[in-house]
């Protein structure tokens, strides 16, 4: 099987950190993690559950759109995703918009559940395929939500690892810094370090291990009933991704 | 008593210039006909609440200056990209803009719901959200110790909007999952919905239905609106309409596309019926 | 992943000693058959929440030695009367009794469902129920200006446990209007529920019947229990046994006739079946 | 129609207390209220809602038990109804104990949902069909919920009256006392100033007037159609009032 896209090599990322999980719940504007969990419910033969945004079909929730956040408060969510248009060093994020929020040069949709969920829920993945200094910046515009916390914030949750379309970023939460764990296929470190606006740490030892694409098994997986299932949510994602229903 | 109503443009008439006006998301039924019926009357200086975000029912409203604020956590047309007129409407400050958090906003409603002034919410803390939200306070959890923590003034908005597939004639409204138009309901001064279907047994009467109804008691009139999701969805009866939704987000690229949008899908259309 | 369990047995099993064990009231359907269990098991130093009242299910456990503390808004058996156990209990300071308020149980319990540490609520100001509560706090609202309000620290219960239709295989129980089993279920470590009856079929995948659904996330166990309510009913199964409970209030008069009742109905009917 | 009962009079003396108002919502322990609502429920031809607490047929509210505190914080309920197994000169309410409450002479069932409802729903109606020195005391041993507040305590509710087995009080809220509104047929203004433990008003004028007896066109409803929607919470009461079902 080749051909296999960026956007698989991210699922296959994400999906490695969620192994094991029990409940994950994907938010809105996340086919790539959506299809992540997806893949992760499908490996571990059902075991994981996966609440997806949006989805009518196999509802986790009965309690209306606030189920998700008191589910998250009460810690009976394990992973979550967010992204930004800008992410920095230290993790903050940022959705809303670029320059003075007040008279913006760009407004983006807004922050919605990020303010609450990177709070409380214990490992919350970035993501963001365009890895340009334009979408990773020494320092957000808006803090929707912020990487790191006083330590005396309630703060059970944070951010835990940056995938893009480039590389894979683990959080150090206790330095406040990313730190490289894996080059794409197909990447060098030469190319993160001009792409990336912030600083981050590199891992012990000689060389950037590379990430592991997808097995063929998983990308059937991925091409298969991940694809069928991620349509109902994300219906122009899937057409592009695998070709129309 | 809730009003039976003849359309949604008798919904529209009921909704107040400058009323704090909350509505669904995209997702959970919202009542587009109202929506457009808002626009054909003209309504002004209506402050929106995204219970907890929007898409192109704010758009709609906004590109035909019927808005003065917005309070919400996202607006955006989902696959189709960016709300055109929303991101105008804020670059050139013709709205006021009030950034916010989904669980903030449903925080805010609950408090309503339970008749308290205010209720804590954890996060929030050091996000630039709350740095320019001069209404939140910073406050301290009394049960703790050096245990900061956010109070969000409770919201009661004066008018909620929904749509949904039934009601009976007693005005109770059957929501099914969608919970929080229940809470909506709760929260504000008056409720109003359309709805594919007015049936003729009372939902509250099937503990099965009326499990997922939000009764008469807080609806303040319905009216029947076939489609009246339109071009947005209702779960289990008919899918969001992403190709007419592809062709707003195209036309609402300028005003003048925006414009003949609504002269030939809001103006127009209504005038042909 | 919920555990489908053999019996009321098996839940009392995993109910530990000296846990804050939440129950309905007797018109919510109430766990009588796990409540037998405990008194068979000879379960210790539980402390009771009422949710927000109590009756015979609170009685049988007071009665059997089980209860170290009951809150709750009340005990009382209803048209039956007052609920001699209980009252005699408190009368000789055999368990320690925390009075509040329907509405601030089912506050304290929305707070640890919404995972916040307190929850402001508005009356209870000059009341001896706050006056004997120092786990309460009079506080000011922030927003408003000399104008006080008591906040609750959440309550979170170790186990909550209640009675309900129907379950299915993967721990979803319907509970239907019932709401409060649903709140007590969210702000629970760990819930369990018997049911008159395990379908075969998922109730979450039809919409009508998962509006008045707990997911199988929020439920640790469930068993099958048929007429596990009685001598209280379940809404549109089966009706609260009057006789019985009259039966109940008497000989529940003395000790002595109380150790018969749960002789005959608690030990000895389980014996034989 | 004659042999007309204490109750009935008690139940039409509230039912008059309810003319007119939108939502009525009744409470625990409350047979004779409760068949009040109802009668001024059917006396309105259905446009008086009446929400019994109990009832599993035509439920008004499908938010569970804290639906009618909720509705009632918002000012959706008109009037409701509390007892006391002492009720004091400024109408505070004892449903808890007698004596010490560490160590009581006597233990009740407990103050349900009076320390709340008291304070927000504009016209509580106090019951209590045992006028004695016992019920009707100078000063309550617990308070379940007072009859007053300091002004600076949000309050938009109150007590509004007190409706004994013997007459009908009004509460003047600026006064903070009770004040003899009606004699029931039979029953004297001494023998109320001898059964009462509390100091109260007297009505402007000469004599105290007697208390309207139900109609036998409302006796006629109390005994069918009230009966038998009361039956389904208070059995007993129904059959002790109205015969076997």
């Amino acid at each position: 099987m080749s051909g296999i896209r960026t956007e698989e090599v991210m699922i296959a990322s994400i999906a490695r950190m969620l192994d094991g999980l029990s409940h994950i719940a994907v938010g809105a504007a996340s086919p790539i993690p959506g299809s992540a969990a997806l893949l992760a419910c499908q490996l571990s033969g059902g075991a994981t559950r996966v609440s997806l945004l949006g989805r009518t079909s196999n509802p986790t929730f009965t309690d209306g759109a606030r189920e998700l956040f008191d589910c998250a408060a009460q810690g009976r969510i394990d992973a979550f995703f967010l992204s930004g248009v800008q992410i920095d060093g230290q993790a903050n994020i940022n959705l809303v918009s670029i320059g003075d929020p007040n008279k913006p040069k760009a407004r983006f949709p807004g922050s919605f559940g990020s303010a609450y969920l990177y709070f409380v829920i214990p490992r919350v993945i970035l993501f963001r395929q365009d890895h340009s200094p334009r979408a990773l910046v020494p320092k957000v515009d808006f803090i929707s939500a912020p990487g790191v916390s006083e330590p005396n914030v309630y703060r059970p949750g944070g951010p835990y690892a940056l995938v893009t379309g480039r590389c894979v970023f683990d959080f150090d939460r206790e330095a406040g810094r990313f730190v490289l764990r894996s080059l794409h296929p197909g990447h060098t470190l030469e190319e993160i370090k001009r792409e990336t606006g912030f600083e981050f740490g590199l891992p012990d030892g000689d060389a950037v291990p590379e990430t592991e694409p997808p097995s063929s098994e998983w990308l059937e997986l991925i091409r298969g009933p991940v694809g069928d299932e991620i349509r109902e949510v994300y219906p122009e994602f899937a057409t592009r991704m695998f070709g129309k229903d | 008593m809730t009003n039976l109503l003849a359309s949604a443009e008798e919904i529209a008439a009921r909704i107040p210039d400058g009323a704090l006006l909350a509505l669904p998301p995209e997702y959970a039924p919202c009542s587009m006909e109202t929506i457009r019926a808002l626009v054909r009357r003209g309504a002004k200086d209506l402050r929106l609440l995204g219970v907890p975000q929007f898409g192109i029912q704010a758009e709609l409203l906004i590109g035909s200056g019927c808005v003065a604020e917005v309070e919400t956590a996202a607006v955006t047309l989902g696959e189709q990209g960016l709300a055109p007129r929303f991101t105008e409407a804020v670059k050139q400050q013709k709205i006021r803009m009030r950034d916010t958090t989904c669980p903030a906003i449903h925080a805010a409603l609950q408090a309503s719901e339970k008749g308290v002034p205010f209720i804590p919410l954890r996060g929030l803390i050091g996000t630039d959200i709350a740095a320019r939200r001069d209404d939140w306070h910073l406050g301290e959890n009394p049960f703790g110790e050096n245990d900061p923590i956010v109070y969000l003034p409770a919201i009661k908005p004066d008018v909620s909007l929904f749509h949904a597939a039934k009601a009976d004639r007693n005005g109770n409204v059957w929501i099914g999952l969608r919970r929080e138009l229940m809470v909506m309901a709760h929260a504000s001064s008056a409720a109003f919905a359309t709805v594919e279907e007015i049936v003729e047994y009372d939902l509250l009467d099937d503990p099965q239905t009326a499990a997922g109804t939000i009764p008469g008691l807080y609806v303040s009139g319905i009216a029947q609106a076939e489609r009246g999701a339109w071009p947005l969805g209702v779960p289990h009866l008919y899918e969001r309409d992403h190709d007419h939704m592809a062709l707003y987000a195209e036309m609402a690229q300028t005003q003048d596309g925006f414009d003949a949008y609504v002269d030939k899908w809001v103006t127009r259309k209504a005038a042909a019926e």
